[in-house]
């Protein structure tokens, strides 16, 4: 019988490497904070984080960068007034700003397959320099190249035992997208549901992109 | 100059005026500050359709406080609601949305201005400690229509943001059609700016004193 | 109010030009058959079809091709028993044949902005000779470009009047895909609902890819 | 050679010889033709999740006639069922799948392979009227494990498909792990065929005579 539940903290994050890839989903909504929580208390160093960005002063990603367990951040968008951006600032902390579409479109094309695309995003600008490029239909287009993560750390709504998920509101976000994209995605859920419960046709994360799946029923607000 | 014969829009002025201009139907992206505000200005019975980079399709009006969903928020992270009609898609196809040319229109902040259409809203300099880049390339180049909010003017030293050439880096070339200030509303057209409106009691001269960039009329 | 709907088949099918590219989706299931008459009657000609396969002895396509307004045929399986087949041989038909994996990417990039993109699928083939490839961490890739329509014909089971869609079962195949990618995507329902009746977590095909929808109670068989 | 003292598999056969091998908790694609028959020899409380290109995840048992569902079909257009947590995904989201790695196997029918693990599947020449390409291309070059599914030597002159060099237009190269034909299981080394398996009765010399390729043994 296939059960991809796991019961502990520990248990959900065992065995993630130093020098990882780490894929954080989430955008105000559905960021998986308690298994950042059990990132930090699993100790693995020199990360790779890939988010949508790169936090404030406090929370989740400023807890983790605090560690200094993070090498290099691979976001969108980083303020100044922020952990990352003073990081950034004292030369702690390397960083790689990619537009936030071009973001989810190379995660998506780490998970699907794709080797490498052209956009016109970005081909105008600073982020363009030293890159190749190309005219296409007339209009200038960077190469990009597929961002995989070693983990992907992904909420749920609602899971099942295959890993079938479902997200709640905008909370879905870049959830099923860094699914895909990782070998190990690890996944917490606020609900678990019996296999079949969620209609074949409503699954909005298929558990062949889930590994492991931790049920953390108090973590969100009551609903 | 005759300042004192006419008032500058406040942000929501310039908010209410580019509502005026969106017809029903429309597929809209609005960024974070001015533009944000947009939507409130756009009558409900008037179906505008509101997308945000984080997968909502079908923005309502904000919930009062009471109300507020921590599941949904928009693309500046504040609370929202979803209207009758609306869906949620995920990132990727959040911006498959943008990016693919299915925003009929996108309205976005900025730092300055160009009379080629170059837009520069990300970063003051090459090195600043703030990247602050967002999905704004994205929406940039991916709109069929990108439209910018924001003052004429710098705050402190009054600086004109209409360039005829941007001094920022960019957040995309070539790309911007109109422009909505405190002021006026310009069109980007293949031989400058051309103006559209101005506030009332404004004059030709006194907004060409206000715009570095050279000023066309209808 | 934005009301998508339209009432007869010619003012569905209304203004598709000569020359046009058109998307068929469907395989198996999920086929827009009361379209592709609609297309028939409209009469326009040198048509591009775009198509999971060139279809068999009879069925849409092969009436669709019957009619010798379609100049080309682009899919990815073309039976030698079938009227894409005997007008391939006979060299009345034009056909490029596009892995099927390849085929659904290239109508997602043109949907999604995508300009180009390298796959190995196909890299080491026939469907490779004389055309770009590129080695990537040590793959060989072929070079893709976007496949738009200038329509799209699409299957649904559900619509509103803002046309969001949902697809039963595996009709659902190249429908969302295809209504990405062009700027007139016309649609036939089995059932047509309420705006809000479709929960927002649940739209397959979101409205903003929607022009016309036709309501078709009768052709599916029932249920 | 002594041909009477062995009997070689139906392809049913092949199909359950198949079964044996796929483990509990794989993700698999099975092709058109002998492979689709895999599934029937899966025990169902042995839970294998199979995936069809046209976005079916989790396919059951055929439906009895009068349970068929004109709305759900495999990759070959077949009636099927889908097992209690399967899902439905739309066809580029099901060539993410199998294109981006996330298939443990998939099992397709040949004409040849080669000692190197190329693998043609598609056209007998290059100029023949008639272009089955299908998803066999994405399928071979994106699953993690790539098996073949075939009888061991053609139909009517009894020639070996398991070759040096393919001679059919290829589909894939290098990409096969392992053959499952009417006689034997080969795996694809970096020294050649490897025998894992034979039918009963069948001896090494009347193996390697049907076999263009040179085999290798354990």
């Amino acid at each position: 019988m296939i059960n991809k539940f796991v019961a502990t903290l520990a248990e959900a994050m065992a065995g993630i490497q130093d020098g990882s890839r780490i894929l954080l989903a989430g955008f105000g909504a559905g960021t998986p904070e308690l298994l950042m929580r059990g990132l930090i208390e699993q100790g693995a160093k020199d990360l790779t984080l890939i988010a949508n960005a790169g936090g404030r002063m406090d929370g989740p990603i400023a807890e983790l960068l605090a560690t200094g367990h993070v090498r290099k951040l691979v976001c969108s968008f980083v303020r100044a007034d922020s952990e990352a951006g003073k990081r950034m600032q004292a030369g702690n902390l390397e960083v790689e700003i990619v537009p936030q579409g071009t973001l989810a479109e190379r995660i998506r094309a780490a998970g699907s397959g794709v080797q490498a695309f052209y956009t016109p995003t970005a081909a105008d600008t600073l982020l363009a320099e030293g890159r190749e490029t190309r005219v296409i239909n007339g209009r200038n287009c960077l190469l990009e190249y597929p961002l995989a993560g070693d983990v992907a750390l992904v909420d749920a709504w609602q899971a099942d035992r295959w890993g079938n998920l479902t997200h709640r509101d905008s909370a879905r976000n870049f959830n099923p997208v860094m699914a895909m994209a990782a070998p190990l995605t690890i996944v917490q859920t606020r609900h678990v549901v019996e296999l079949g419960a969620i209609p074949p046709e409503h699954v909005h994360t298929a558990g062949v992109f889930v590994q492991r799946v931790l049920h953390v029923p108090m973590l969100h607000s009551p609903a | 100059m005759a300042d004192i014969e006419f008032q500058p829009l406040d942000r929501n002025g310039i908010a209410a005026r580019i509502a005026q201009d969106i017809p029903e139907g429309w597929f809209v992206n609005l960024g974070i500050g001015i533009p944000t505000g947009v939507s409130d200005f756009v009558p409900m019975d008037r179906e505008v359709i509101f997308h945000a980079e984080n997968g909502v399709i079908g923005i309502g009006p904000a919930p009062a406080p009471e109300d507020i969903n921590p599941f949904l928020v928009n693309a500046g992270v504040q609370p929202i609601t979803l209207r009758t009609g609306g869906a949620y898609v995920h990132h990727a196809d959040s911006f498959a949305i943008a990016r693919g040319g299915h925003l009929d229109l996108c309205v976005l902040g900025a730092f300055e201005v160009a009379q080629n259409g170059d837009i520069a809203n990300w970063a003051r300099a090459a090195g600043e400690p703030t990247k602050q880049v967002g999905g704004a390339m994205d929406l940039a180049v991916g709109a069929k229509r990108l439209w910018v909010a924001m003052e004429h003017n710098t705050k402190g030293k009054g600086q004109s943001r209409i360039r005829r050439v941007c001094s920022y880096p960019l957040t995309a070339k070539g790309v911007v059609k109109r422009v909505y200030t405190d002021l006026a509303v310009l069109e980007v057209t293949d031989r400058g700016f051309l103006v559209l409106d101005m506030v009332p009691g404004l004059t030709r001269d006194a907004l060409q004193a206000r715009t570095e960039a050279e000023l066309i009329w209808p």
